[in-house]
Order: structure tokens, then sequence, then C-alpha cells
């Protein structure tokens, strides 16, 4: 199995850890990347906002790179990256006018694109392509017990819900079980994570962020499983303010429903990456899979800790 | 008071037609003993002229056989239109185009190319091509020049009556010839032969299926015919069904289907449709692929269901070729 | 050689309609008319406003007289409309009513195009194609063929139950075939009926009980149609009765069997109450069934193993039925096969499948459900004896009624349900009435076109049910507040007050839409009709022929055709019927003479034996020629385009007349 | 053809379905373009090969062939039929110089008005792109290579000396 690969500004900035994770996992299933040569931009950001056109040719780029390469399907993990290429392939189907726009753009620069390039995510490829019979036979340390919050977020289920359900997702926490993760109901799989009104208006923007933390506590959560490094990052960078604005809410205790818990000491939950997660399934280290990232580290749990896992 | 006279031209055609004539036999005695032949230039010298010197009409009926390719053919047609009264289609070329007709579906440049050059059995370096007129010892010969269709007798002049087959057999000939002397004439434009498909006189017709659906198709030369059954019930195509009888069912009897050089019945506008629409509808395969996958055993339609019926088929030649320029 | 030849001595009359201004606005009609007035053979030629009007009719027959026409083309609708009605007319007039042709210049033509000259020139060329073709027209002659009086009614909903009684108070003999153990259909399980609130069994089980009784009613439940054959008058069916393990002709419905069943308490799922209640092995689905017969679930009975019989069991119930000897382990399915004249299908539809609108936490969240298991929950003689009840055991203080679930959506199915609305708000009423509970109904647009229906919705306002506008993003069960804890919380935007609102309530409903059947295609290929794009049983025209199919004899009632509340399922019921009636007293129906025929020029090549579908073309005996049994033929034209010497004619569209219709369109003005 | 060419497309519909599909359309006011020209016929098991080679003949640029689905012909299986002979006459016609865009067979149920009309405006595209076919004027041009040597002959063309008559 071969992939290009797209890492996009993301993985290679505050999403690194992301790229840490991903690629020892992906490479310890047998599956190959081979990252592009000379990637810009995928057009996520500002550009969608201001001008779309635009963006579909930032985004087509990447993709008549990807065709270039021949072969391969191009692999990106992360969502908003995953979401204007695939957006930017369903324009050029639908409307002549954004094809004629984009063609000429990359008819400047030399390049052609026939649309066909399909645009994949880790999950879809893991779960549809490596299967989880596979991912089970790598594991080598199994994550017993450790109760898991499965957090897709927005983009890659809307607009278009291409390998999972719009409205209740469920590849990631397949994913998850198949290492041993216990997962919790958790209602707000794809809910808003503030995205960039956390940088704009904060107010909202970390309310949304809070609202999945409280709820993952409320479950009983030991740690966030995300697939989106925006996701991660509100989730991680503003636990501080979330503390001094709603620290002293109060919830059921998830172990003791009769007592109430506050929320305030409850919030430095760690927000990992799935892969990380998978990463330490396999037996590699929290500092090969960047777990000591996070603003929250995540330390191996005990029952991975136990040398050999039992399978 | 005098004979008839009675004249046979070839036009593009093998001579089969001809050698039918000669087949009569004793019986063309008889014929001979009734008519007076002015022209037959197969058997005995005539020049142009001498036709040229005949009054209009003054010929009773000329039997002529082959395809209209060539100006001199269409010369030939125009000048024995006028003179004769009755002026018969005789042989498939003449009804239909026949054989030659196929080669409706090349240019003329295609057909000179390879017959002068690109033919395996061809030496030319020189790359020579007939023309029109050459110098020779000062003397100026012409020669005729190909058309670049092939024409059945009745696209170039009218035609009174139409004699099928490849060739027409001695039975409807001598039936033709002794209708129109003893004035029995059917009604102008008809097909002196019966109206009715070959499958009736066939002998094989009973031992076709009533429920037949093809599942193949195979040539004759791809398989070991049986000499009674039908030849549809055995995978290969036949025209009978599509084509007049009148022939004696002579290829079925000699174990060969039937290829159509009767033509179709009065009923019927294009032969090939018919026995293309009558064939598939039969067919046992339901979807796209299996369907396809059937008909390859059908390589070339067009030769197999237009073998004799090309030029004067609905579609006359391949629509696609260049057209001729006016000469 | 040309074997096309013009009919010289044709005098046509041409008549181009203006439909008032559906075509004369698209279609210059005056100069149609002066076009085909100078083509060959046309006597006449006229334009006129309506020419299926009386008038318009008249018209013709008179020119007939005055101008001694022999043949007539009017161009206007299309033929599947009014052929008919210009047909009589010309035979009014004196004609053979097969000398006339029809074009199709409104549904193909003006109604389609927007170039007034393009649209001109099609109609000349269309025009001029007719005129051609009628020269050969042959003077044909309807056939008659008797219908059989007997009718065949395909499910006993409320729709088919009335179907079936009127028609055998009208003393013509009905089979009524359900699939289901019991006719009643859904009605039957509803609490009450809207807007009037009159109780669904008290006005639907007499209507049962009298089909159970009728002497001219034929009740086959628990059965199926598998197979039809034959054509309008004349069907034959075949009918699969499953077996129920008991011989209906014994059972006395004393029910004593389930009362004596090996399983003392019931236990297995109760589908007449939606899942809500149980039942034993052996059982009868609910109190009024009809036919009051027990019926025995060979998957759960333990005198089977997994349907097959094993003879394990005790027999507790044989026992119980003692002398009467009505049950009978070794039931096999059965099939009848019947002969009727005409058809009415009335098979219902099927609610939306929940399943298919994650978001609102059906199966996830137990206190969501259907609004037909709340009906079941309502019901005095549901499985809660009427208590509203939760599935956690709390009885409800808020709840809240989705509306338009899997209707009105691009993303399931784009159809107005047309019941919903009204339901909905009949289950706000009833479950305030048990519950005395909070009630929020969410609605896209409230939808009370019927009579008592808007009086209905102002009832509910004053009664202080809430009605919020706008479409239900998510049920869920995440607590934003503390006051939302434990609850389910209905996210929505209020399109009027303008914000998006979180409510939590106790209970929510889902108002499922109404669909078709899973199996309605193979149903509508049983039947050989057509369905619409949504999957509803299409009817030959939306206005003309709500009742009626492509296929005649066959006719539609009830929710199979569209969805429909019970009056009118009722009322398009007794329509059918009445369709149904017009062919039986009639006692013959004409057939369209197209019907081919075989020329004695055939030479008994055997190609066409093949490929007629109902065997109507034989062998003489002597091998010589192919026949066509005009009685057997339905008249494709397969036979006629497939014959390789063209001696097979199909009348109405024989070769010259086509032909000559192709030459027609295609030749240049 | 002194106005503008536009495609002339001869187009046979069932009954039962598709001419019952392009009344749906009327009655729904969609709007296709104007280049088809229908002719009704109870079943496409009807559509004789001849009508086809007929129509093009006679100056069709296209034939469109409109039956019921496969399994749903008011007739069992008149469909099938016709979409076998399809098979072969659309080889054959390319064969004999006719592209296969210019022969189409589409099933298309009572329900689908819609596709009449996306349908035909494929269609009218596809051979707007090709061009006029326009046979009889090609048989006319061929034809023309004979005009002149018909008076000729009045005149006894024969008196030239000819080689091996």
């Amino acid at each position: 199995m071969k992939y290009s690969y797209f890492p996009g500004c993301s993985l290679k900035g505050t999403g690194r850890a992301y790229e840490e994770s991903l690629l020892p996992v992906l490479k310890a299933l047998g599956v190959e990347l081979e990252e592009l040569d000379d990637w810009n931009c995928c057009g996520a950001t500002a550009y969608m906002a201001v001008d779309e056109v635009k963006a579909c040719v930032m985004a087509s780029r990447n993709l008549a790179i990807a065709e270039k390469a021949g072969h391969q399907e191009l692999l990106a993990p992360c969502s908003a990256c995953y979401l204007v290429l695939n957006k930017t392939k369903h324009y050029l189907h639908e409307s002549p006018v954004v094809e004629a726009v984009v063609q000429k753009a990359l008819h400047q620069a030399n390049l052609t694109y026939s649309g066909n390039t399909p645009v994949r995510h880790p999950l879809d490829v893991l779960v549809n392509n490596v299967g989880i019979d596979a991912i089970k036979k790598r594991v080598t340390q199994p994550l017993k017990g450790l109760k898991v919050a499965p957090y897709y977020g927005c983009q890659i289920v809307r607009p278009y819900a291409t390998f999972d359900d719009q409205y209740n997702p469920t590849t990631m926490d397949r994913l998850l079980e198949a290492i041993g993760c216990t997962m919790v109901t958790y209602p707000l799989k794809t809910r808003c994570c503030g995205g960039s009104l956390t940088g704009t208006l904060p107010e909202p923007g970390l309310l949304c962020a809070y609202v999945l933390l409280k709820e993952a506590i409320a479950r009983g959560a030991d740690v966030i499983a995300t697939v989106c490094p925006l996701c991660q990052f509100n989730l991680d960078c503003y636990r501080d303010k979330m503390a001094s604005k709603w620290g002293d809410e109060t919830i059921p205790d998830p172990r003791n429903p009769a007592a109430r818990i506050s929320v305030g000491p409850q919030l430095n939950m760690p927000v990992v990456y799935f892969t990380q997660l998978l990463g330490l399934a396999f037996g590699f280290s929290e500092k090969e899979l960047g777990l000591h990232r996070g603003f929250t580290p995540m330390r191996k749990p005990a029952c991975a800790r136990a040398q050999p896992a039992a399978a | 008071m005098p004979k008839p006279k009675v004249a046979f031209y070839w036009c593009a055609s093998c001579g089969g037609c001809e050698e039918t004539v000669v087949d009569l036999a004793e019986d063309i005695l008889a014929v001979v003993e009734r008519v007076d032949i002015v022209f037959w230039p197969v058997a005995m010298d005539f020049k142009y002229r001498d036709v040229e010197a005949m009054a209009d009409q003054s010929i009773f009926a000329t039997l002529l056989n082959g395809a209209i390719r060539s100006s001199e053919q269409e010369a030939m047609a125009h000048l024995l239109r006028r003179k004769s009264r009755y002026l018969i289609a005789y042989g498939s070329c003449a009804c239909t185009g026949g054989i030659p007709g196929l080669a409706n579906q090349f240019s003329r440049e295609q057909i000179l190319k390879f017959n002068y050059e690109d033919a395996p059995s061809v030496v030319n370096e020189s790359k020579v091509r007939p023309q029109l007129v050459f110098e020779e010892a000062g003397r100026r010969p012409h020669l005729p020049e190909l058309r670049h269709v092939v024409r059945s007798l009745d696209q170039v002049v009218e035609v009174d009556y139409y004699i099928p087959g490849c060739p027409p057999t001695p039975k409807i000939t001598k039936a033709a010839v002794a209708a129109l002397l003893d004035g029995r004439l059917p009604p102008k434009g008809a097909v002196l032969a019966p109206d009715i498909a070959l499958c009736e006189e066939c002998p094989r017709r009973d031992s076709k299926p009533a429920d037949l659906s093809f599942t193949e198709f195979k040539r004759p030369h791809q398989k070991l015919l049986d000499p009674a059954k039908c030849f549809l019930a055995q995978g290969v195509v036949c025209m009978g069904p599509a084509t007049r009888q009148g022939c004696e069912a002579q290829c079925p009897s000699g174990n060969m289907p039937c290829t159509g050089c009767f033509g179709g019945t009065d009923r019927v506008k294009d032969q090939g449709a018919k026995i293309l629409s009558s064939l598939c509808a039969n067919l046992a395969p339901k979807e796209e692929a299996p369907i396809r996958q059937l008909l390859e055993g059908i390589p070339d339609p067009v030769g197999t269901f237009y073998r004799y019926g090309l030029a004067k088929s609905l579609l006359r030649r391949k629509a696609d070729l260049e057209t001729p320029k006016t000469t | 050689m040309d074997k096309v030849n013009g009919n010289h001595d044709a005098r046509i009359g041409f008549y181009v309609c203006h439909c008032g201004h559906n075509i004369a606005a698209m279609v210059d009609c005056t100069e149609v008319a002066k076009y085909v007035g100078q083509l060959p053979g046309v006597v006449l030629s006229r334009d006129y406003k309506y020419m299926c009007s009386d008038p318009g009719q008249e018209l013709i027959q008179k020119d007939i007289k005055e101008f001694g026409l022999n043949r007539i083309v009017v161009a206007s609708c299309s033929p599947l409309l009014h052929e008919h009605t210009f047909r009589s007319a010309v035979e009014a007039g004196g004609l053979n009513p097969f000398f006339f042709h029809m074009v199709n210049i409104r549904e193909q033509d003006s109604w389609v195009h927007t170039d007034r000259a393009e649209a001109t020139t099609k109609a000349k060329a269309l025009s001029r194609a007719a005129v051609r073709r009628v020269a050969h027209h042959k003077a044909l002659e309807v056939k008659q063929v008797p219908v059989q009086p007997d009718v065949l009614v395909v499910g006993g909903g409320i729709a088919g139950i009335h179907a079936a009684l009127t028609l055998a108070k009208a003393g013509k003999k009905v089979y009524l075939v359900e699939r289901e153990p019991s006719i009643g259909g859904h009605m039957a399980k509803f609490d009450k009926t809207f807007p009037t609130l009159d109780c669904a069994a008290c006005i639907l089980t007499p209507k049962m009980s009298e089909v159970g009784a009728h002497k001219n009613i034929t009740l086959w439940s628990y059965s199926e149609v598998v197979k039809m054959d034959g054509y309008v008058g004349n069907f034959t069916v075949t009918i699969k009765r499953k077996p129920r393990y008991i011989n209906e002709d014994l059972c006395t419905g004393c029910q004593e069997c389930i009362a004596n069943c090996i399983y003392k308490e019931p236990k297995f799922t109760d589908e007449f109450n939606e899942g809500l209640g149980k039942r034993k092995p052996v059982y009868i689905p609910f109190p009024q069934a009809t036919p009051q017969v027990v019926l025995i679930d060979p998957e759960v009975c333990l005198n089977f193993k997994r349907g097959v019989l094993t003879d394990k069991c005790k027999k507790t119930c044989v026992e119980a039925c003692g002398e009467k000897k009505a049950i009978d382990f070794k039931q096999k399915e059965e099939f009848r096969e019947i002969k009727v004249g005409t058809i009415i299908v009335a098979t219902g539809f099927q609610t939306f499948d929940v399943g298919r609108m994650p978001q609102y936490g059906y199966g996830r969240y137990p206190n969501v459900y259907t609004s037909l298991e709340v009906e079941r929950l309502v019901n005095a003689s549901g499985p809660t004896a009427g208590d509203v009840v939760l599935r956690d055991g709390r009885h409800p203080k808020s709840i809240g009624i989705i509306h338009c679930v899997g209707s009105r959506d691009r993303n399931t199915n784009r159809w107005c349900s047309r019941v919903c609305c009204m339901y909905s708000m009949k289950l706000a009423h009833l479950l305030k009435e048990h519950t005395a509970a909070e009630i929020y109904n969410f609605y896209i647009d409230i939808r009370a076109a019927g009579k008592g229906y808007e009086e209905f919705y102002d009832k509910l306002l004053e009664e202080g049910v809430h009605f919020i506008r706008g479409r239900v993003g998510e049920v869920t069960d995440w607590a934003f507040i503390p006051e939302e804890e434990g609850k389910l919380v209905i996210r929505v935007e209020d399109t009027l007050a303008g914000v998006v609102r979180r409510i939590p309530v106790d209970m929510v409903v889902l108002a499922t839409g109404l669909e078709p059947h899973a199996d309605a295609q193979s149903v509508r290929r049983l039947f050989n009709m057509s369905c619409g794009s949504e999957g509803f049983f299409l009817e030959r025209h939306p206005k003309l022929a709500p009742v009626n199919t492509f296929t005649d004899g066959i006719f539609l009632a009830g929710c199979c055709q569209s969805p429909k509340d019970i009056p009118d399922s009722v009322a398009q019921a007794g329509a059918a019927a009445a369709e149904a009636l017009v062919l039986i007293d009639k006692g013959h129906i004409e057939q369209e003479p197209n019907t081919a025929h075989i020329l004695d020029d055939c030479s008994g090549c055997k190609s066409c034996i093949p490929l007629c579908p109902y065997t109507a073309i034989t062998l003489t005996e002597d091998g010589k020629k192919a026949v066509i049994n005009e009685a057997l033929c339905k008249g494709c034209g397969t036979c006629a385009a497939a014959c390789p010497s063209g001696s097979i004619v199909q009348d109405l569209f024989d070769d010259e007349e086509v032909f000559s219709e192709i030459q027609g369109v295609l030749a240049y003005d | 053809m002194t106005k503008e060419w536009s495609p002339r497309i001869v187009a046979f519909f069932c009954n039962w379905c598709t001419y019952t599909a392009a009344d749906l359309a009327g009655v729904s006011r969609m709007k296709y373009a104007a280049n088809t020209r229908t002719i009704r016929l109870m079943c496409s098991g009807r559509v004789d090969p001849q009508f086809i080679l007929e129509a093009f003949a006679k100056g069709a640029d296209g034939v469109l062939i409109g039956g019921c689905h496969p399994n749903d012909c008011h007739y069992a299986e008149g469909n099938y039929k016709m979409l076998r002979r399809f098979e072969l006459l659309r080889r054959m016609l390319k064969d004999m110089g006719i592209p296969p865009e210019r022969f189409r067979l589409e099933w298309i149920s009572a329900a689908e008005g819609e596709k009449v009309k996306s349908v035909i405006n494929d269609m009218v595209k596809k051979i707007t792109a090709l061009g006029p076919l326009d046979l009889p004027g090609k048989f006319a041009d061929w034809d023309r290579e004979m005009t002149e040597l018909a008076p000729a002959v009045e005149s006894a063309p024969v008196e030239k000396e000819v080689a091996h008559a």
C-alpha cells in the first residue's frame, strides 16, 4: 500500500505530534507514504472565506502534483486539508466556471488535473484498506481499560460524509476498541471545537471547546482522542482560561451519580491524536509519538506498560 | 412475321449469368428458334456501332447482367435502354449491385490503390494506374472511367423487370423468357421469381425447432455442417428466411447456407436489416456483455447481410467516404 | 422498388387545436393550418380554439359530410389523453374511427419548447407525417372481449376493506388478499382518529367483521399474490397462502390454545404492538382480528426448531383445542389460482425507518419513540392499557413531538406525508390527556388542509400545546446546564423567534413519514404498473384518471398511490370500486385493434414463434405457415418487426404507416 | 438547408414508458431542445431496423429509441429484443460510416420525464458537435457523377476507339 502524503502546515507545526505518531504507525502497518514534492498551502484558513475560487486553485495545485506523482491516492491527515481538497474536487466537477479558472491557473504552471485523484483520510485508510484485523494483529500492548472520548470534529463529516456517518461517525471508535480502549458514549463527536473563533471571538470560541471537555469529564473519560490539529489545539491550549471562567461549575460524578464534582480540577484531561493511542498500543514510547508535546502530556497507561501484553 | 430481337449484355459481373444462358443447354435452341439474337458480345462479335445503328425500341428485350460501375457500362445501359422495349435486370448484380456492390464500403482511391499497388500479388514499382486516355503509336485509345459508386441497373436507367439470382437458375430464366414471348407480362417493375422466402421450398425447414434461440454463431467453415438440419438450428447464419425463393434451395441442398442472392421479398425495403432483426431478436442472452460476445460470431454484418444487396440497400454506401467531385 | 406508395384517393381533413393558449402561445397554429392545407391529399385544414370541445367535435362531423372527407388528423394534445374522444367524433361523422390520426403538439411540443419558430416547425413536421400516415390507414374493427365479473382486492387496510365491501354490496364476488394474519392495516393500530377523535377501533372493527361475514367476499389473510397473467377482463392470479398451522375452517377463535400454551407468559416481540408488548408462539394479533383465527409462529414455537417441525413439544395447545382439531403442525403453504376481470391494488405504505436519521437518537435513547409506538402506548387496548409509561418506567412530564421525520427532506424523502401534522396534533392532544405533560411540537409548516383540520389546530393552541417552528437539528442527552441533566435535549432553531433553542424533555416522539413499501417495485412488476420517482404507484393521469393505472383493469386505492388520510383513502377506494363496476357491468371491454396477423406469403421459417411472450403465434397443422391467435395477441408488434420476409402486419402500426410517418417528419419543406 | 443547421433526430418511443415520460415532461413544463420528431409505437420491440435505416436514409442526423427498463416492459420482453438488435445494428452502422453517437437506445420509465429531457439535450449536444449526416445530400453528390453522361449518350459517345471493350 502506497499513498502520496500531503502533511499541510499543521502537521509540520502545531500539530507535529500528529505527524510524529502517524508516520511510525502507518509504517508499522506496511503503509508507505511519499510526501508530495513542493506542496503548498491546502487553501483552507482565510482563503476559503475570502475567495473560494483562489482557494480551489491552491488546492488543485497540490492535487495536480499528486496526479503527476502518478498511481497513488492522496492521504490528507489534517481535517481542514482533507475538506478543502475534497471540496475542490467537488467544485471542479460541479462548476465549469471554477474548473476553467483552475485549469487556466494550473496551465500557467504547466500542470493539469483530471479531477480524479482520490483524497483519503487516515481513519478511512486504516479501517477500509489496512483493516481492523491487521491492526489487532499488530497490537503488542493493548490499552486495556483506557476510557476514551472519541472526538471527530466537524470537517471530516461535513458537508461531505465520505467514509463515515455524518451524525454518528464510528470509524475511530472501532479502531480504538480494536486496541483495547473503552469508548465512552460521547454525544458531541462532531460538535464545533471553536475553530478559529478562539483567536477572533474568544468568548464563544472558548465555550465551544470547554463544553467538549466538560462532557468528556461527565462521561468519565481518561482521555479525548481527536483526528484534527485545530481541535486538538483548541481543547489543549486554553485550559487555564476555561478553569478561571467555569472552573467551579459542578457536574454529576460519573463514578457516583449521587455525588457532584466541580469541573476545574478535571479540566487537565489529555487531548491526543488517535494515532498516538495506536502508537502506544503498538509499543512505541511516549517520546516517539510526541505525547510529551501536549500542554497536558499523556503518560503511557499502566496497563500498556506491562510487558509483553497478553493479546 | 419477324422473330422478336433479343440482346444480352454483360457489365460488372463475373460472367456466371452468361453461363446460365448457356446452361439452358438444348433449351437454348428452343429460345434461339423463337428469337433473333441481335447482340451478345460474350458469344458473338458485335460492335457498339451496330447497336447504335439499330432503331430505338427495335430490340424486343435486353437481358443485362452485372452492376454498373464504369462510364462504359453506364453508357451501354443508357444505349440499350433506348434501343429496347423491355430492359431486364438479369442476375443479382444488375438487380441489386451484387458482389461488386460490396465495393461501396471503399472509396475509388482505396480500391485503385489496393489493386494497383498494395495487393500482395501486385508488382508495380512505378505505381502505374490506368489512364482514361493515352497515346500509343499515334493512337489515342480511351479507357472507361471507374465510378466512385457501384450501382444496380435501376439506379442508372429505368428497368422493366428483374430476374434475380447469382446466377439466376435456367428454370426461372426460361420461365421469364417464355412469359415475355407469350406476352404474359406481370406489372412493370416485377421481380420474376416467387415472392415467398426460401424456407418454404427448403428441404431443411421442418428440422428447425419452433423455439430456437441462439447461443452461438459459427461461420460455415468453422463447423462440420449437418447435411439435413436447418443451418440456423446449427448456429450458422442462413439468409433463407429473408431471401426470395426461386433457386430451388440449391445452396442448402449443397450443404451451404443461403447467402441471400435472390434478394428480399417485395414486402421488404432492406433485406439485411430484416435478417438482422430476426436473428438478433432471437438471441438467448439479455445483458449487453453476453449479447455482444455472442454477436462476435458475426464479425462482418455488412458482408454477411448485404453480400448481394449493398448497392441497393437503404444506406447504399459507407457514409463517410469522400464524395466524388463532379468529373 | 419502393413499396410505400401513397393512397391517392385520400381526402384528408386537418385540424390544429389552440388549446386556449396552451398550444397557441408557443405554436403558430394558423401558420401550421396554412402549411398543412397545401399538402397533397389535404382537402381542408383548420385551426380551432378547443378541438376537444363539443363544437370542435361537431365541426369534424360536419366537415366529413360537407367535404366528403375520408381521413382526419387532429394536432392537439397527447393521444393518451384524447385519441378516444376524436375517434368517437370521427365515427359519429360516419367514418371508421381508425381513419384518424392524432398529433401531439402540446405535451411534446408547445409545453416543452421555448422558441416559437422551432416549436412551429416541429408542429408542421409532425402534422406532415400524420397526414402522410393517415392516408394509409385501414378500416379496423374494435374487438370486444367479455369481462370476468369477479374482482381481486390486494391489501386489507381501510382502503382495501372499503373497496371490497362496496363491490360485495353491489353483488360482485370479491377476493380480498391480505399479507398479514389479520385485515385492518395501520388503522387498526391507531387509538383515535383526527380531527373528530372518534376511536379508530369503533369505526373500523364493524367494517372488518362485515368483511369476515360477507357471503360475496372470500377473505384470504396471511396470503400473498405471487403471479398475475392475462389482461383486463381476464386476469389469472396465483395466490400463496402461508401456513398458519391452524385450520381456518375448524378454528373457532376460542383462543384456548393460547391460554394453554406451554409458555405460561408471553415473551416474544408483539409485531402488532410495535414491539412494546409480548405475545406467545401461538397468538392472535389483536382482540378484534379478522379472521378470528389464531396462528403459530414456527420461529419460536417449541414444536419447531427455526421453522422446522420437530414434534418435541408437549403440545398442550392441541389438547386444549381438543375435538376441534384445528391445529395442524403439518400445514404447508398452498397456492390458489383464481380468474378475475379487474384488480384493485391497495397495498398501503410503510412508515419511515427512523434509523436513517441517527441524529434523532432513536435506538440510542430509550425514551425516543416513533409515532406508531405512541399510538399503541396511548391505546386502551395497547400493551400498557393506555398508561403512557416510558421505557425506563417513568411517566413523562415534558414531551417533544418532532414533525416531518422522513418527510420534506432532501436527505431522505422529499415529499410531504400529508398526515403527520394532523396525527402529531392528535397525539399531542391524547398525550396531554393521558399525562398532563408539557408538549412541544416542532414543525416546518402546519399543514391542516382538510375539513375541520384547521379548527383542530386552533383547539390545540387553546389547550396550551407549544408549537415551535423549526426543523430539529438533534436529540441529545448531553447537559449544558444542570437543569438538562438526565433529560433528552432537543436542539432546534426557532425560525420565528430567530434563536437556537435547547429544550429538555422526558420523551421524544418522532412523527415518521409515509413511504412506499420496501417491495413496492416487485409488486409493481407483478401487476405491470409504473412507479413515480418517489416509488408510489403511478396513476394513469394525475387529474383525470387518479385511480387508474397504465394497465387497463387494474386500479389503485389508498396510500400505495400517495400518502393520504383515512377519508381520502376511503373515497379513493370507493372510486376504484366504481371504476371496476364500470367494466363489470358493461360486461365486455373493447380492445385496441393493434394486433398482428400473418400474410399468406409466410414461408414458415418459425423465426417469430419464440418471440411472442403470449404464445399467440403457432404453426399451422401442416407446419407450412405461422398463424397468430388474435385473442392472445396484445399488439406489441415485436413479431412484425422481426419477420424476415415482411409477412407479418401489425394493424394501426403497419410498415407503410410507419415508413410514411418517418418520411413525413423528415421531408424538407 | 438554407437556414442554420441543427440536428434532426427521429425518436421511436414505446407507448407505455418513454412516450408517457415525454408527456410527463410536458405536463411538468420541463424545457428541452426541439430537435426530436417522435414516432409512437406500442413497444420498443416494434422498432424494425428498417425504420432506423430509413430514417437515416431520409435525412435524420440521429435516431433515438426509448423503451421500458429491463424487466419493466409492458409486453414482458420487447425491450430485450430491441436491445439485441441495437447491439449489432450499432456496430453495423459504424462499419457503414455512421458513428455510434448518432444511434442511441435509452430505458426511460413513465416516471422519468427528467430523463427524457436530459437524454434529448445530451444527444442534441453530441450530434451538433458531429455536424450533419445528411445522407440524402450525399446520395445526390454521389449520383452527380452520372448527370453529365446520360445526355451525352444521346449523341452516340462510343465512336471513339475503346480499348478492350
